[in-house]
């Protein structure tokens, strides 16, 4: 059966909630008054649950299969966060009650911090930005707020081609000027020589390096500390993209490698679940340098527990925040579940799970290698394997019609087309909540296809899926005339009747 | 460890068939010096039992608004959610599934996504809306930024009336990208004289209706002068309730429409997450930020929805992209939609029947507090009253006695004499007349 | 992909819950040591997350689609009934904490029995039956405590062939020796006349009638209350089967019909979750002469409130327990969500549910009856309508295969073959929770395969269902040789490593 | 109404369609004296949070296990169930779908009940298992029954340690249907001597381990006399996580062993729904009631499960049928299922040690209570101690000062001068090292 929309089925006058008029109304909207009835459909409740446990179930999801997206960490998102999550005291707190009646949420987000600053190395943390791209724009304003703040005004900022997307986009927002530098041929990490050129070219005007690491080839940067102090060298800050942290929490710090802002993706990393595009939470960490500019509101540690500091007239000596990036104080629900999940893993399970994370993907990377082709050799992957379309060469299947083809077979595909430095790109990030029973699964389903494809059975490719809740879908049609709402094919017929 | 399905066997066997004698050898690349050998200095593993005594421990610290008489608003507020919203929303399907970007196996949360940008482009009377925002705070700095690229100008002009948080948020993102914000001071009655401050350098002109005071806020003269100037009117909510009673910013001339969403399907949360409604007109679709669904066919002629018009995102655009937003609120728009598609227009004009009843038999017993002025004459759930003292103190004794009353306007914007004593209280439908009673004479006691 | 046994991928190594080992750890069993390890594989949290999400897929539920099972009242099942029954305070309680510290558990207890009884007209409850057939059960042996304290021994139950299976094996249970009644031909309901010769016949040895009202046919007894007075007149009981309770909440009441016992199902009538096959709860109201016979436990006015009688010592002048059916205070956990239910509809709610429900009924009657049969003629029927088979006589297709065919059109079969009277009975009961656009797509749907079975498409049924995740299961095989639990195919392995 | 879709437009269209003027003409039948043309006294429908409102205040006069220091046990049992579990219940298709009947789309449904049979049938070392009862105590008189239909003999012999209103429930049942229940004295020590009860006429012998009081009894000489006699040993278990350290009834030779299965998934629940475990000998198998789950396979090979041999059960047989039970314990047997899944034999075992460790703990604080004295010499996680004075003031002296402490003996047993200062008490993984020193140090207080 096709699941309508609710605007295909559901009645104006009918509502699925019991509301009560109120008594002698009389308003006081000052001739505000909506003139119109609202247009919107109701469903009573069982209609509701019923559209929407239909409507899901036209989705995959972590929990209905392996969920290989490279760089987004689909692991496991544990039910107990959940429930810590909708504790009232954690659920049904307003921002801006009384603090003397929310002192436990200030004191979890500071133990948060005090996670995340441990685990990487650093001293200080903005918690308030609310996903990937958030923190790293808020990482990126408080290195533009400390040149400012040393007289210094650089117009540069280094971005590797194998960044992610919003890495440039976030320095082009705060009006740098997007430099790229060179991959080395044989891996893709960062060509240090060909950086230390690219830094004297542009002496005095590069405000900051944006580099992911472990990078987007699964690679982790060997020369990481070198050109650390190649950046620190020219009065310019190292931005990690924390993407990528999940491939070593617990195996190495952030802070050591010379790292002075990284945002971290609690919706990776440390499992809040992604729900389908959101939301997520992006704290970022920052080095020594860098933490006096730590966006409002912050907590500074005060004598009697932390102190939540909302406004520049709640600042001391020393902090100088550049502003505030919303309202409020972050992600609070998401920050309830990444808690939940390190003091479920501690210190001990942190550093097996990254662990695991990368022996997965090794173990996937093994498994494949002698049917698919690695762009930069047999050498071993952190928590994610790359492969190129190289060993689709001459069967008429495309890295798209391969992805599709997985859909036929029950899994999800893995990222394709990213990173922009190899060909025809998969990257594969089994993280570490697949048991090897069902790598095994995975790699002999992907041996098949590999397999099928070099048979020539190209239909198989080409027109999947087939057995999708939708085949694949004109999205040139949807560019091109964009219908973005539901319009009555005809005007709709408004019964006025009283609702139940 | 729970979480981790991989026995020691497994890993034994594993590393084997990799071809390594230890999982370190697969960290080799990590420079020696900054490998870690031990464990961080941080609490082992704990089970489920331990976890939840600990987080429940710090939650046992915190006041719910449910336990008490509660009338804190500006910006977030407390509403009754449906339980079948919450259900819901935890369906492995919905709650464990990535943005929709292969469209063939996520058509669950792209039907969704289209039903809610339908809601929200109905609820603002605007053309179209896209996927949801962060919420109201970031999708203002965003808004901002987009009249800015639609009208290549620079300036833009802060209504004293939008939250304090939300300017700071706006003046931040505008500034350091390069631009200029004029905010005006803070307008408990809603009487500032905007419209002199609208020029033909001005990109965009943003009003909150009600405003962070309560106020409601008549848009269209704003609209008029600034479309005359050629400029953006940038409306913004934070109670999206209240467009179940008043005139939506679309009739009233709105270019851009930018709410927060929280009240629908959403809890406090403490902040966040939460749901940034952004909606505008036909012509600039393709200067929004955010993403869109659109509906669209598969090859067998089925009817589908994808996202769309993602040449404008950063990861096709990279450096030329129109926002940097990526994630977004997927799941708390589904709790919006959800809610919203149970209470229909029906509902929703009930409960912001309730909602403004309950504000007005408030106003009602506070103004007859000796020494308390209501200052707003238009409003819908909330308004701001100037109490004899300092509002802060008396908010702090207040909670002492087990009532929750508002936001000092002080806490948000400090240092200002003229505003220490003004509080911003909300009343929802969750409000008894008991605890509107017991507020009344608690308020009375304390400013005795 | 199909989903193995927790047996076939689960490890004996493996366990998905964080447990420490406890320090200094003395048995103190007295030599009764388990000898043998047990051989209960375990799973990892995301291992079982998955293993049972996706088990889940493999059913039909009412949230899913139109459950249309006859009797079975497959209604919605609000969620706010689930999480009501989830507060601490009802959740967490134990049966034997002093009850001092239970009183709002028994004030609710206490609550739900004054709905109960108000809704049916009677003045006691026995409120601990189990299920509805633990509630027969229940209500025969108060029956039976009455007889015999009065000095009677009578032998025999009268039971109407149209009667659930549960009623004349309760019977049986108890040493009554079961006689069947006559049904009117142009009806099944029971033939008034034929019923007075019964009592005749067997005067003097009747202790009760057990008669389902409205009856499983969809009709209501229009001879009801003679029914009750000749039973009476007998010195013997009548027991009503409360299966089909939702027909006539809040438009009649079973105790001004003569009703001395019912049991009411709140896994039907009043919305707790079917789960699968249970829990349920059958409370059975009793009339004042079988009152005093109610089991133990039972709550009794008190004035302070409601009292919890446990024990016979516990009892007063003019209550006789006939015993226990069950340890502690029955399914609380149903009462919680019942009473919810309750409070949501009000007695308004309540009465138009039940109206809804044989409207809706009766909509899908006329949608049908010019192509499918109504063995008893096109008179109104109560929540559920009766077709026989009739109409597909000459085409080849079974009732059995008309219902396999409606699974591969997206629905949940209709109850068949049952009740036994008719043949090849098709039992529909849409219930009140189904919208009129819900009904329209089924009735099309149905006709749209009466026609077929009449155009002679008989594979569209012989071979259905062939879209479902099993098709036609051998029961034969299954009950020829029973195969009832797992075992390995050959001897497990068991590695002894330490678990994680 | 928010359950109901129709609205009134619905209601009159579709009055019109079946032909009929009001909706009352379809209630013609019932007779008119007995029609209710006016509501009932009840209160009207209400809203969800009005609803929450009322129910959340008769929760909260209730005091939960969680909240305080808890020793409560004698049948039921407070242990942490994973939240997976509680999630994994409430998915829609196992909370609302019906008894698998249709089993090509309830696979989901007969798969784990599949499993469950298997999980208890290794548990308990027996054959098979069904798949389960309504709780411990009416599956106790089910194995009675089928006793007396596998021996042809009507006596049942039941043990002084069985749980008192495990008893009554065999009792009733057992004595209504006509058979003879030889019931012994309370046996708090486990010393009776039940062997010479036990004669040629004896269907079966009814043993409970750990017993109501605690103590571990030795079923094999109970097995072999009853063998010799010709009787039925039915095996029966309260705190099913005893089975993860001491000896399964099903290797000492019990023909049916009948369980609690609460503890594993379930909560307290104040006594219900539970889930009764039921496992037998191959040999006894179409004797057994309730459901049983087989394997088999579909049309095209495929291995799929179905209910099986239900000829036994009274929808097939009518007054012949081997039981009158009819709904099981469905979602409640999944929560078991999903629990041991996660559990495993490792996890379980450890569970069962740290319950026992725990007991050992509090035996060794309540022992050296002045005045208090422990009867057990063997025992899991639970035992009996014998105090100064009557147990029923002590409990409730002790609740008073928030410490939840046992169950008194007579409370299920009352007017046995010898049983009234005997109080059960268990200590299971949620109790901590500060709970049980809070308990003996209250105890002490109140026995001074």
């Amino acid at each position: 059966m096709e699941e309508p929309l609710i605007f295909e089925f559901g009645r104006l006058d009918v509502t699925g909630v019991d509301l009560d008029e109120p008594e002698d109304f009389v308003a006081e909207l000052g001739g505000n008054e909506r003139k119109d009835a609202l247009e919107l459909p109701g469903l009573a409740e069982p209609e509701a649950m019923r559209h929407y446990v239909r409507l899901s179930r036209n989705n995959y999801a972590i929990d209905s299969g392996l969920y290989p997206l490279g760089s987004c960490t689909m692991k496991h998102n544990p039910r107990l966060n959940e429930k810590m999550a909708r504790l009232p005291g954690f659920g049904d707190i307003h921002p801006l009650q009384p603090l003397s009646t929310v002192k436990g949420a200030v004191e979890l987000i500071d133990q948060l911090s005090h996670w995340l600053m441990t685990l990487t190395g650093t001293s200080a943390v903005a918690m308030s930005p609310k996903a990937g791209a958030h923190g790293e724009l808020c990482g990126m304003m408080a290195i533009k707020a400390a040149h400012t703040a040393a007289g210094r005004d650089p117009k540069i900022v280094l971005v590797p081609e194998s960044a992610h997307g919003t890495n440039p986009a976030t320095a082009a927002l705060l009006g740098y000027k997007v430099v790229s530098i060179d991959a080395k041929d044989e891996d893709g990490t960062v060509d240090l020589e060909a950086l230390k050129r690219k830094i004297a070219e542009h002496a005095g005007d590069i405000a900051a390096i944006m580099l992911t690491n472990p990078n987007t080839c699964g690679l982790f940067e060997r020369e990481i500390i070198e050109i650390a102090a190649a950046i620190h060298a020219a009065d310019a800050y190292f931005y990690c993209d924390g993407a990528n942290f999940n491939a070593i929490v617990g195996k190495a710090r952030p802070g050591d490698l010379g790292v002075d802002a990284m945002h971290i993706n609690l919706h990776k990393t440390f499992s809040t679940p992604h729900g389908g595009g959101g939301p997520g939470s992006g704290p970022v960490v920052l080095s020594d340098r860098l933490a006096p500019f730590a966006p409002l509101p912050f907590i500074r540690k005060g004598e009697n527990g932390p102190v939540l500091v909302e406004t520049e007239a709640g600042t001391v000596e020393g902090e100088k925040p550049f502003g505030r990036m919303t309202a409020f104080h972050g992600q609070m629900g998401m920050y309830v579940r990444a808690l939940s999940y390190m003091l479920s893993h501690g210190s001990d399970g942190l550093r097996q799970a990254s662990e695991d994370a990368v022996l997965n993907a090794n173990y996937v990377r093994v498994g494949l290698q002698d049917l698919m082709s690695l762009p930069f050799g047999e050498r071993p992957c952190m928590h994610e394997v790359l492969f190129d379309d190289t060993f689709l060469k001459d069967t008429g299947v495309t890295t798209l019609d391969f992805a599709k083809a997985m859909i036929d077979e029950g899994y999800h595909p893995m990222t394709m087309y990213f990173p922009l430095v190899v060909h025809g790109a998969m990257l594969i990030e089994p993280t570490e909540s697949e048991s090897r029973a069902a790598l095994d699964l995975f790699i002999a389903t992907m041996r098949d296809l590999v397999l099928s494809a070099k048979r020539g059975e190209t239909a198989r490719f080409s027109g999947a899926p087939y057995l999708s809740p939708r085949r694949r879908l004109d999205e040139t049609k949807a560019a091109r005339n964009p219908v973005l709402k539901w319009t009555a094919p005809e005007p709709a017929e408004v019964t006025p009747v009283a609702a139940e | 460890m729970r979480y981790l399905p991989l026995s020691d066997t497994d890993r034994a066997d594993m590393l084997a068939r990799v071809g390594v004698d230890s999982i370190d050898e697969l960290f080799a690349d990590i420079p020696a010096k900054a490998r870690l050998n031990d464990l961080v200095d941080l609490p082992r593993r704990a089970g489920e039992l331990q976890v939840e005594r600990q987080l429940s421990a710090l939650a046992s610290k915190n006041v719910p608004a449910s336990s008490v008489p509660f009338f804190v608003g500006a910006g977030a507020y407390k509403h009754h959610v449906p339980s079948t919203v919450d259900h819901l929303i935890q369906r492995s399907e919905f709650l464990t599934s990535y943005t929709p970007y292969q469209p063939e196996i996520t058509q669950g949360t792209l039907q969704y996504l289209f039903e809610f940008q339908t809601q929200v482009a109905r609820l603002t009377a605007m053309d179209v809306a896209n996927a949801s925002m962060y919420d109201g705070s970031t999708g203002t700095g965003e808004a901002v930024l987009m009249a800015h690229r639609v009208t290549k100008r620079k300036k833009a002009v802060l209504s004293g009336g939008l939250h304090p948080q939300y300017r700071e948020v706006v003046e931040g993102l505008s500034g350091q990208a390069g631009d200029v914000v004029v905010a005006l001071p803070a307008d408990p009655k809603g009487t500032e004289d905007i419209l002199s401050q609208i020029d033909k350098e001005t990109s965009c002109v943003v009003v909150q209706s009600p405003n962070f005071f309560g106020q409601i806020i008549d848009l269209k003269p704003v609209a008029e002068k600034a479309h005359e100037c050629g400029a953006l009117l940038v409306a913004v909510f934070t109670e999206v309730v209240s467009l179940g009673l008043i005139e939506p910013p679309g009739t009233q001339g709105a270019d851009i429409v930018v709410g927060e969403g929280q009240s629908i399907g959403n809890g406090l949360n403490f902040g966040g997450p939460y749901v940034g409604l952004f909606a505008t007109r036909q012509k600039y679709v393709r200067q929004m930020p955010g993403r869109l669904c659109g509906e669209t066919t598969d090859v067998d002629g089925k009817r589908g929805f994808v996202l769309t018009l993602s040449t404008r995102e950063q990861h096709i655009r990279r450096d030329k992209a129109t926002s940097n937003i990526c994630t977004n609120s997927g799941l708390c728009c589904l709790a919006f939609t959800i809610h919203m598609s149970l209470l229909g227009g029906t509902g929703l004009t009930q409960l912001a029947r309730i909602n403004h009843a309950n504000a007005v038999k408030l106003k009602g017993l506070l103004a007859a507090v000796p020494g308390v002025e209501v200052l707003n004459t238009a409003y819908f759930n909330e308004f701001t009253v100037k109490l004899p003292k300092a509002a802060h103190g008396v908010v702090e004794a207040l909670a002492e006695k087990g009532i929750l009353a508002g936001v000092p306007v002080s806490r948000l914007i400090p240092g200002k004499p003229e505003l220490e004593n003004l509080l911003v209280v909300a009343s929802t439908e969750v409000n008894t007349d008991e605890d509107r009673a017991d507020f009344a004479a608690a308020l009375k006691e304390v400013l005795a």
